[in-house]
């Protein structure tokens, strides 16, 4: 089993997920930053969902049409950080139409480090980088969709859990202190609920 | 909170088709707007840019002065990166591009994204990173940071030093000055609502205000109170924040969010003055109005600049652009 | 609705204290307004005023070019009739004083005693009154109607037509052609609330609009619709209202009442453009923003003047007031 | 028994009429205008009340300084009628310490003559003058405070009643035409509290 780049089905979904989480982001951003997380995210996936190039092959190409979709559709923080993502999993999957389950880990991991390296974020920060960083290490040792799935589930739960009662140290957010102990982070949460509706 | 517009998607590019509809001296290139004109050859340029919901901000700064283009993101989110690349080539008349923006995650990452782009047309580029929220970080935490209603003091004084024919190197050199020597503090008395949210960002009791705000909830929580009182709260956090060069002359900017009408910046106005006056500042072009908002938001901020005898000249010098004319 | 303020009653003196220290080229004497270089002798001079709350109305148009004084009553009450003489005499310059200003009824009966008075003083004095609001009365009760945001424009041509010299008699038809050939529409989103006043004015749905207004409950409710509708139907109303001498160039005055943002007036600009060229009208020096305004209260209002070449002319003959510069 | 000029006393009372009424008259011009009616009247009094010579014996004097007070004071359409009355019941009483109860109706009689003509309106147009003309009808016979009192309270409660269910035919309230009808016009509102609190 891998994974193709039969990804129109992914995109869709995500687009669908974000439109459905848009109200929930928008709230957990307007307790700590501008209370725009879920309107960025749902137009972002849209214009994802709509670049996806049809009969494509080339993972790279696909993760490049999507970087491109990203880089003229927002600048957002979050969704800048989603270009960075693209950009990375596109140079790192040119010229493979198909990538094992056992590579996804590595490949968060790289795209954590570039989010890390272009956002200036540390882990623990709280924020989407500490659910990258959470995921990446929870699919190092799966082989089938569905020890992925369950391992990526598991890590989403737990890591905003963990991250909770913890002070926000980055962007807006960071302004807000104490006053973010006890709520999620915007980012993170985004993160987990497009995972889990792109793994189901 | 209601809000005549057609489509939450569709917002802004109408907003900006209306804008260069009203304004020719602007034109619109996708989500980059610049001078009718150009840059003129050998003129270093100025971009700004960031999300909208913030006008005049920064669109109405492009003009004869302040800046020669702005790249334009969503409501609340920073530009894309390809509009910068465009902003920055749109600006530039040879001689290099200040990027002259509020220090906001998304909008610096994208900055600075573009300038690694355009280093490959050559263009030469700095950056100057709009500071001035006292709110938004402790003093000795000051890169920390962002850019509020102040950044306008540096995009005519910057302006005004590139119109003047000094280089890049030197443009830039203002333009930090002239962040250092501004400081900002904000207050809420209502939120706004992002375009498509289902609710206002936040929500604020019918005796509630807050201080250090930006489309966002605030950082202290606080009851309403007379006008005065507040002012003196505000002014009080403004000076008590330590800036390296002080001067005896300033400037004062008295902002609407958006909101908050006239009659009320004018009460605040009479009372700041009151109160510089009694700390033997000289305030100098005093700016009452709308000038950076957040949409729909209600309350108000005061920024203070120290003026040096360049700043002072510079802000002075004449200049022509939708918002702002000298 | 929060406020800004001290107290109720300190409100109006508060903000002209403020106004005035902000605007230097602005005197107060009480509740009178005037040019700080006064009126040149020989010179028609212009005087208008109202209530208080319409902000930059009627005090940010005094200057070189539009109004020579005017006189501030209470929030939405009209100036005793003690301000109106102190207004007139102050903008005279013995060539006589114009009364310019929007025909309600507190202001008509005190500036009508007000030129009673000065009678005495040999000013001779004329009137012309605002009645652009097309709500307010029928095309053939057009004499009843009231003045609203479209009075800048009578105040702007008729104070270049004095600037240039012309006579009592000439300003006045001026003014009075000026008032025939604009018409206004103006719509509520929400109310406002008069300082002291337990609660606002009136109340609209979360889903309701109001036609006609001006700090008072409009004359059609309706429900929101997207901008372009709402639009299309205002100035479907404004093309349909009679004009004795209509023009194919007009100018357009897109006016927030307060609360509503930028974006969304060039939103509702963009269309209006579209819309009045289809009809063959061309767009002369538009004006978007914020210009009379009815404190926090959210909407808009649309104004058109239709311009033969003079008028033209002296919409475009420079001028320089707080508020509005050509 | 005559009215002095020991007129402090309804000065206060107006004042404190017009405090109270503040807010039922801000609502009742709400709806059929700006929504001042209230707030008006109650810093007007004020000001005619703080501005009576202490002292003084001659009506017309008492009642020039009032119009002092109202001219200066406001501009509102019922201030400026309120003035009006003001300059007349002045020159109507000049030299006078006392006028007769019966002299009462006609002097309210000058008083709504002289707001016709200043204000352009009509009988009927459901103003102030209506209601000032429906007093000074009812006092025309009266001979003491007793009588002079209860024929007011009388006809404003009448006059409202009649009134309520015809439109608005002037000023801002002639705009909402047929919306008016079930509704009290402020200024005769106005007038009725201040009257009953007078003459309590
Ligand atoms: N520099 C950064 N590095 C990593 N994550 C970041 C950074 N800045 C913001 N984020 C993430 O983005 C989320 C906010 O996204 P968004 O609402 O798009 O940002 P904004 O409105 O502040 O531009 C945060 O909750 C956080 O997880
Ligand atoms: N021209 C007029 N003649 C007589 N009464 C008038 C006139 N105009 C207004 N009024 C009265 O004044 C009342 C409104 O008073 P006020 O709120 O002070 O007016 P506005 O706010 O319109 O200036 C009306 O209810 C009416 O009774
Ligand atoms: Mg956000
Ligand atoms: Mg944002
Ligand atoms: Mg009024
Ligand atoms: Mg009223």
């Amino acid at each position: 089993m891998a994974i193709t780049a039969n990804e129109e089905r992914h995109a869709a979904r995500a687009r669908e997920a974000a439109t459905l989480a848009q109200d929930e982001l928008n709230t957990a951003d307007g307790k700590m930053g501008d209370g725009d997380t879920g309107v960025m995210l749902r137009r972002l996936f849209g214009a994802v969902a709509a670049a996806i190039p049809d009969q494509e092959t080339d993972l790279g190409s696909v993760f490049q049409a999507c970087a491109k979709a990203c880089a003229s559709g927002t600048g957002s923080s979050l969704g800048t950080l989603v270009t960075v993502a693209m950009m990375t999993l596109a140079k790192a999957t040119k010229g493979r139409s198909q990538i094992g389950w056992d590579e996804l880990g590595p490949l968060l991991a790289l795209v954590r480090d570039q989010m890390m390296a272009r956002g200036g974020a540390k882990l623990g920060d709280k924020t989407v980088v500490d659910m990258i960083d959470a995921v990446a290490n929870a699919l190092v040792d799966v082989r089938t969709r569905k020890e992925a799935s369950e391992a990526a589930r598991k890590a989403v739960i737990e890591t905003l859990d963990a991250f909770r009662d913890r002070p926000n140290r980055l962007g807006r957010a960071r302004m807000f202190g104490e006053r973010t102990v006890g709520l999620d982070d915007p980012g993170m949460l985004a993160f987990s609920r497009l995972l889990v509706a792109v793994a189901a | 909170m209601k809000k005549l517009m057609n489509s939450p998607d569709a917002l802004v590019d109408e907003m900006l088709a209306g804008l260069v509809a009203a304004h020719p001296s602007l034109l619109q290139e996708e989500r980059v707007i610049r001078r009718a004109g150009g840059t003129k050859r050998g003129k270093v340029g100025i971009v700004s840019g960031g999300g909208s919901g913030h006008l005049p901000l920064f669109i109405g700064y492009v003009g004869d002065g302040p800046l020669d283009a702005c790249a334009i993101g969503d409501v609340f989110a920073g530009p894309s990166v390809d509009s910068c690349i465009q902003a920055i080539r749109a600006a530039n008349g040879g001689a290099g591009v200040l990027r002259l923006y509020g220090n906001y995650g998304g909008d610096r990452m994208n900055f600075d994204l573009a300038g690694e782009m355009v280093d490959v047309d050559h263009i030469q580029t700095t950056t100057v990173l709009g500071t001035d929220d006292i709110a938004s970080a402790a003093p000795d935490d000051s890169v920390k940071r962002r850019g509020v209603a102040g950044i306008i003091y540096a995009y005519k004084i910057a302006g005004a030093k590139a119109d003047a024919g000094a280089g890049l190197a030197e443009v830039t050199a203002t333009a930090q000055a002239a962040v250092n020597a501004c400081r900002t503090i904000g207050l809420a008395l209502s939120p706004c609502q992002i375009p498509g949210a289902a609710k206002p960002t936040f929500e604020l009791g019918a005796d509630e205000i807050e201080m250090g705000i930006h489309g966002e909830p605030g950082i202290w929580r606080d009851k309403l109170r007379p006008a005065d009182d507040v002012a003196d709260e505000m002014v009080r956090r403004l000076l008590a924040d330590p800036v390296a060069h002080k001067s005896e002359r300033v400037s004062v900017l008295v902002n609407s969010l958006g909101a908050t009408p006239l009659e009320e910046l004018f009460i605040v106005y009479r009372r700041v003055a009151a109160l510089l006056k009694r700390e033997g500042l000289t305030i100098v072009r005093p700016l009452v109005g709308h000038y950076v908002t957040s949409m729909e938001m209600a309350g108000l901020s005061i920024s203070m600049i120290h003026l040096d005898a360049e700043r002072e000249r510079l802000l002075a010098a004449p200049c022509a652009c939708p918002f702002w004319r000298v």
